[in-house]
């Protein structure tokens, strides 16, 4: 109460203060955390989709690693094509015993047909899902289920055909992308201004959806959808959109953290990692975007910080974190702080 | 509402600052760790949590023996060992992550670690890129070879096609091929088939089942259906026990029907309860109850620190004579640097360890025998075959995958 | 195809029918009634494993394994009873919050296995007469699998006789019919609630020592049958026993059969397309209790 | 029947029954109803008349019989289907939107146009606009335009709710118990709000208020068990024996 005024101008200067920091990022942070920031930002445009999708769609998705998948092979499969010479094969290919390249790589080797797969595959995988399940009014509880059923479902496929998609090992040692070699100077630093230009785009365009009439309606179906129904509009197609918006903003993230990471494998997409996309959300604040960045970057930084020093205490203290922010925290950090500050 | 917004941007700047500032310390202690002229470096990258745990630990163990025994003897070149302990979480991203936070902020002047391929793999980039050197102390599927990689575990033609061998001469005409779903028993499994057709005899079937699965019902019908001589199992973890026990409810016990395990070492055998795969075979270059002075030196001394009943296995004793190798190779090299390091270890010629006498080959994998055991009631092998002579490491199977040779 | 393969895939297809039968019915116990999920269903399964090897300890022998079904139903009911009291309950309202936060105690059920017992797992060995195995039609039936299938015909049977003939049956059939008004005529729900809930997890501890006899006990062996567990909660329908049962037998035969001509990681795939093109057909589970009380 | 009457005819459900497992909520049941024409249906609890409004908006199923609405079967189609045809209902409970403005509410039952892909806009149209004042006036919530619908009173929200089916544009409106925990001065203007939305609209309302049904002025439809029972004036079914047994029996 002292100077509100002076409290709203630091407010209103904060976002900008925030994104100046972190374009500036590259010249304070060693090349290990700057990699490592970037991989947490692509993660948490991940996590901007479960927003849409569980905050204010009502739709738990505990499956959202398969399209982190998606992206994430895609763009694996054209830094492998890009670096093969004319005629030969994968190096796993060959002692998977597969003779010939499946129709469907060959196809990754253009640049503009891997960025096409890493946006509309994941939002045609998850579009079409969704509409099986929710245009029979299966919802809820159910879809979480099976969403479960599908990350264990595709990771063990991805596994089991090592012969075209690299199984367990997942595909790695990447030279470059585009033509631009992965370590050569620079190049870190502007996949990582790449990366904070997306998360920014992403964060700007879904606050603009939640604010439309579409916003509305997903929010009127998340609360009752049949109120929405009796007023003419099918819920349906909101939702599958919905989804597959977070699919594709999912799918992007895995393509992002593919190349920050250099290597895409089963491990990141099955059922302990999708579940724990959630938990960032949760954390963060599931109505919230900018909650949902916050809760990507600290729980990766926790993990960082106490799993190597602490490997026992930090499955612990996720489950009970889990737990104390469910029960007491539903709106996560982010209704904590709004709380304290009304 | 509008509250809530600008809290929430509040927490995202709190929660970058808390990164800029994690990375600057982290990178701080980095610096920090750096030889100050009396300590070097080392990096040991395990996974200490996830699914691959229970089986890195005990190599991290070996390995931290090992630096505790050479800086107990004043350690290399003068200067004491000091050693950074990373958690590879049974995850290849972060494996590849935490490869390169000890190579770059805790400039490492090597790193011991890694079990699966996947890992492997994964850190492989890294240290290609920062021209540093890993020690990987597992048997693999082989078809690798990298400047930067010491392998010291078994390629194939030292576990697989050595137990094949044993097997023929046995008089087993008929294979039956079980694996996990993954790489290792995939490519294993290709590399048998074609050594068994080779042979003229048959593979009766190959059945996978996915990582960790515990139904084995369709797998042992199948078996059942087959009536293979022998089967050659390549099943990891826990899926072994499933694997025997539903064996046995179907009347096939070791006794009845032989099994040959690549993954089935002492201390799997103990958490099975050795009473459920006695009478089975495994192939390894080391078992616990090998003879020589070596070997009793390095398990009491093991067993003095973690624990009496501690099962040493195959991969712990590669870890631990990775680490010795590379004391011995920078010595010889008289420098810390890994590409000194390298071409010193793989002229080192032979030197003692549990195992006996072993050397590295110019492809920088590990010249060693191979021994086939038999299971016996109190957990340990019985070892009923050896290859006699020292194999010469293949990483390329030349009847799997003709033409293709490790250039270094 | 060969018929000596198909008889045995048909007699396993029942076999594992049982299993996901005993690891989902408490599972779609309390979603009939309550709603929610309990994702630490699965570390009930892990309980059963580890209370039966303790059981084991002090009872060794043939009596052992009988004497470890009632520890573990026990042991288990209890855990559960736990959870429902302590967290459960609180989240009563909010269906996927209890699914995300019952996660949680799964992790650390995981983990405090991991801390007591070792990550490696124990030994329950199935006693001789369980090890055996009759021939039948040129098929080997493994006794303990037979066992397995009679104590989950077993535990239906006296379920049903509960439900349908006991006084905690009548006020769960009221209770699951209309909530509020079972509430409003005098039925303490929150009771029913709760010794369902423990009955659930104590079938899932009991189901956890019939997967010790087949397989390892290892802390995180719940995780193995929890998704086809869910898969059946799915299919099966809601707060119906017989669908539950149905929807077992289907996805376990349909699991088994496809065995036959895939491999296992294949089949698991194909588990999933199958329960989602079901759902196409009957959205509302194999059995649908037709209800006035319809959503708003 | 005359030919002017078929053309004038909107609604007619014809011989339905809805069977939930051997219960008919509703057994061979028939109606009609007029274009412009207000009726307000009564019947003891558990005569069927929320299940007649359920079978007319599609969220049953009849196990025989159909609903015709301007002359064609509706009776399979999917609830947004049939909005979309131009019926509209207000349940009982009050069904309004509890995070959105009073403004959203409406101007999300305004939308002309309900495809998705037509949503993804922030502003709302003129014409839309319009619709959306006029019935904000008319509902008197002109002043709370830009609360939450969640923090109205409950008489508010059903007056809200009301102007939600009205500014949908529907030709037949089906309010369920409209003035249910209202008092006498809120029902009162209930009552002026529906003759004030006149012959352009038919309005089926159910309700037990017998003031409320009077200051309708409309003819009654009275249900018994499911079954159609009798229809007349308000007078003539106040004098009814039959009516008043079924109320008594009930009663007593």
């Amino acid at each position: 109460m002292s100077d509100p005024t002076l409290l709203q101008r630091v407010s209103k200067a904060l976002p900008w203060l925030l994104l100046v920091l972190a374009i500036v990022a590259p010249f304070a942070l060693s090349a290990y955390d700057l990699n490592l920031l970037a991989r947490f930002m692509a993660m948490a445009i991940l996590a901007l989709g479960i927003v849409l999708i569980w905050g204010h769609g009502g739709i738990l998705s505990l499956g959202q690693g398969v399209f982190f998948g998606i992206g994430g092979y895609a763009i694996a499969m054209h830094m492998k094509m890009a670096d093969l010479p004319e005629g030969e094969l994968p190096d796993f290919m060959l002692w998977s015993g597969q003779e010939s390249l499946p129709f469907w790589w060959a196809p990754f080797a253009s640049p503009t047909f891997a960025i096409a797969a890493i946006l509309f595959v994941p939002v045609l995988v998850g579009s079409l899902f969704a509409w099986a399940v929710f245009h029979r009014r299966v919802g809820g509880t159910y879809f979480a289920l099976i969403t479960q059923a599908l990350a264990l479902a595709f990771a063990t496929l991805i596994i089991s055909r090592q012969d075209v998609t690299g199984g367990f090992n997942g595909l790695t040692d990447f030279y470059g992308i585009f033509g631009v070699g992965l370590s050569s100077p620079g190049v870190p630093a502007a996949l990582y201004w790449l990366t904070l230009a997306l998360l920014v785009a992403s964060y700007c365009g879904v606050r603009l959806l939640l604010a439309s009439r579409f916003g509305m309606l997903l929010r009127a179906a998340r609360d009752g959808e049949n109120r929405i129904r009796f007023l003419g509009y099918n819920p349906t197609p909101f939702k599958v959109v919905a989804f597959a918006i977070a699919a594709m903003l999912a799918g992007i993230a895995g393509a992002l953290f593919t190349l920050h990471a250099g290597v895409v494998s089963p491990a990141l997409i099955g059922v302990v990692p999708s579940i724990e996309m959630v938990v960032w959300v949760a954390i963060g604040g599931r109505y919230s975007l900018a909650g949902a960045i916050v809760g990507a970057l600290l729980v990766n930084i926790a993990r960082d910080a106490v799993s190597s020093a602490f490997p026992e205490l930090w499955l612990y203290l996720m489950g009970l974190l889990f737990i104390l922010v469910v029960t007491l925290l539903p709106n996560g950090l982010a209704g904590l702080v709004a709380s304290k500050r009304a | 509402m509008i509250g809530r917004i600008r809290a929430s941007r509040l927490l995202v700047l709190a929660s970058m600052c808390s990164a800029l500032s994690l990375g600057a310390c982290s990178s701080g202690g980095g610096a920090g760790d750096a030889p100050d002229g009396n300590t070097v470096s080392v990096g040991v990258l395990q996974s200490l949590t996830g699914t691959m745990a229970i089986s890195e630990i005990t190599v991290k163990n070996a390995e931290m023996l090992a630096i505790e025994e050479i800086n107990a003897a004043g350690g290399v070149l003068g200067k004491t060992i000091n050693a950074v302990v990373e958690d590879g979480a049974s995850d290849p991203s972060t494996f590849a992550q935490k490869a390169s936070k000890l190579i770059e902020n805790d400039g490492v002047s090597t790193v011991f670690g890694g079990w699966t391929s996947a890992s492997r793999k994964a850190m492989l980039p890294v240290f290609e890129r920062t021209k540093n050197l890993l020690w990987y102390p597992v048997q693999f599927e082989g078809n690798e070879c990298s400047p930067n990689i010491m392998y010291s575990g078994a390629q194939p033609n030292q576990q697989a096609l050595p137990a094949l061998k044993w097997a023929v001469e046995q008089g087993y005409k008929s294979y039956f091929l079980v694996g996990s779903d993954y790489v290792y028993p995939r490519t294993a499994n290709l590399i048998l088939k074609k050594h068994i057709e080779k042979g003229g005899m048959t593979v009766a079937g190959e059945a996978y089942v996915p990582l960790g699965g515990t139904d084995f019902s369709g797998v042992i019908a199948k078996i059942q259906q087959a009536k293979p001589a022998i089967i050659i199992n390549t099943l990891n973890g826990d899926s072994n026990v499933a694997f025997f026990k539903q064996m046995q409810a179907a009347g096939l016990s070791p006794k009845t029907l032989p099994v040959m395990s690549f993954s089935i070492g002492e201390q799997e055998a103990q958490a099975m309860g050795a009473g459920l795969v006695e009478g089975s075979y495994a192939a390894w270059n080391y078992f616990q109850s090998l003879t020589g002075e070596a070997n009793a030196k390095f398990i009491a001394a093991y067993k003095a620190k973690f624990g009496k009943d501690a099962a040493i296995t195959d991969p712990m004793v590669h870890g631990y004579l990775d680490v010795w190798a590379w004391k011995a190779a920078v010595e010889k090299a008289k420098s810390f640097e890994p590409e000194a390091v390298r071409k010193a270890a793989a002229t080192l010629g032979s030197f003692d360890t549990p195992m006996g006498k072993v050397s590295f080959a110019a492809n920088q994998s590990l010249v060693q025998k191979a021994y086939i055991g038999k299971l016996k009631a109190d957990g340990q092998f019985e070892i009923i075959a050896d290859s006699g002579s020292d194999i010469a490491p293949e990483p390329y199977d030349a009847l799997a995958f003709p033409g293709k040779s490790c250039k270094i | 195809m060969d018929a000596t393969l198909f008889l045995n895939q048909l007699f396993n297809g029942f076999s594992v029918a049982s299993l996901y039968l005993l690891a989902s019915l408490g599972l779609a116990l309390s979603f009939g009634l309550m709603r929610v999920i309990n994702m630490a269903h699965g570390e009930m399964l892990m309980l059963g494993g580890y209370l039966a090897w303790m059981t084991l300890l002090v009872v060794p022998g043939a009596a052992g394994i009988i004497l470890a079904i009632p520890v573990a139903f026990v042991g288990a009911a209890a855990m559960g009873g736990l959870i429902q009291s302590t967290l459960i309950r609180r989240l009563s309202a909010r269906p996927l919050d209890t699914l995300l936060a019952t996660w949680g105690v799964s992790l650390i059920l995981q983990q405090g296995a991991r801390d007591l017992f070792g990550a490696v797992g124990v030994e329950v060995r199935a006693p001789d007469w369980l090890s055996g195995s009759i021939a039948l039609a040129g098929v080997t039936i493994p006794s303990a699998r037979i066992f397995i299938i009679a104590v989950a015909v077993l535990v239906l049977g006296s379920l049903a006789l509960l439900l349908l003939r006991s006084r905690i049956g009548l006020l769960v059939r009221a209770v699951n019919q209309d909530r509020m008004m079972a509430a409003a005529t005098g039925i303490d729900v929150k009771r029913v609630d709760f010794t369902i809930f423990c009955l659930g997890a104590g079938i899932a501890g009991l189901a956890g020592v019939m997967l010790a006899l087949l397989g390892p006990v290892t802390p995180n062996v719940g995780q193995s049958y929890i998704i086809p567990a869910f898969l059946v909660v799915v299919m099966g329908g809601l707060g119906s026993i017989v669908g539950t049962t149905a929807a077992a037998a289907i996805l376990g035969l349909f699991s088994a059969l496809a065995q036959i001509f895939v491999d296992v990681s294949v089949a698991q795939m194909l588990l999933l397309v199958f329960v989602v093109l079901f759902i196409q057909v009957r959205p509302q589970g194999v059995i649908a209790v037709r209800t006035r009380a319809l959503d708003v | 029947m005359s030919s002017s009457a078929v053309a004038d005819l909107l609604l007619s459900v014809d011989g339905v029954t809805i069977d939930y497992s051997g219960f008919k909520a509703l057994d061979n049941f028939s109606m009609t109803l007029q274009r412009g024409e207000t009726r307000v249906v009564i019947g003891p609890n558990g005569a069927g008349k929320s299940t007649l409004c359920d079978t007319i908006i599609g969220r049953v199923r009849p196990s025989s019989g159909r609903v015709l609405f301007r002359g064609e079967d509706i009776s399979g189609l999917p609830e947004q289907a049939i909005v979309g045809r131009g019926i509209c209902r207000k349940f009982q409970a009050p069904g309004v939107l509890p995070t959105l403005s009073v403004r959203n509410n409406l101007a999300l039952a305004a939308r002309k146009d309900r495809r998705w892909w037509k949503s993804m806009g922030l502003g709302i149209p003129a014409a839309e606009r319009a619709t959306i004042d006029e019935v904000l006036e008319t509902i008197g919530l002109a002043e709370r335009a830009g609360d939450e619908a969640g923090a109205l009173s409950h008489g508010e929200k059903q007056w809200l709710e009301i102007g939600m089916v009205v500014a949908t544009g529907a030709e037949l409106l089906l309010l369920d118990e409209p003035t249910a925990g209202m008092g006498p001065a809120e029902t009162s203007r209930t009552a002026q709000l529906i003759l004030g939305l006149g012959a352009s609209r038919t309005v089926l309302v159910i309700d037990h208020d017998m003031s409320f049904v009077e200051q309708l002025q409309a003819s009654v439809t009275v249900m018994h068990q499911g079954k159609f029972l009798k229809q007349g004036s308000i007078a003539e079914i106040r004098a009814d024996a039959e009516v008043a047994a079924v109320y008594l029996g009930h009663a007593a």
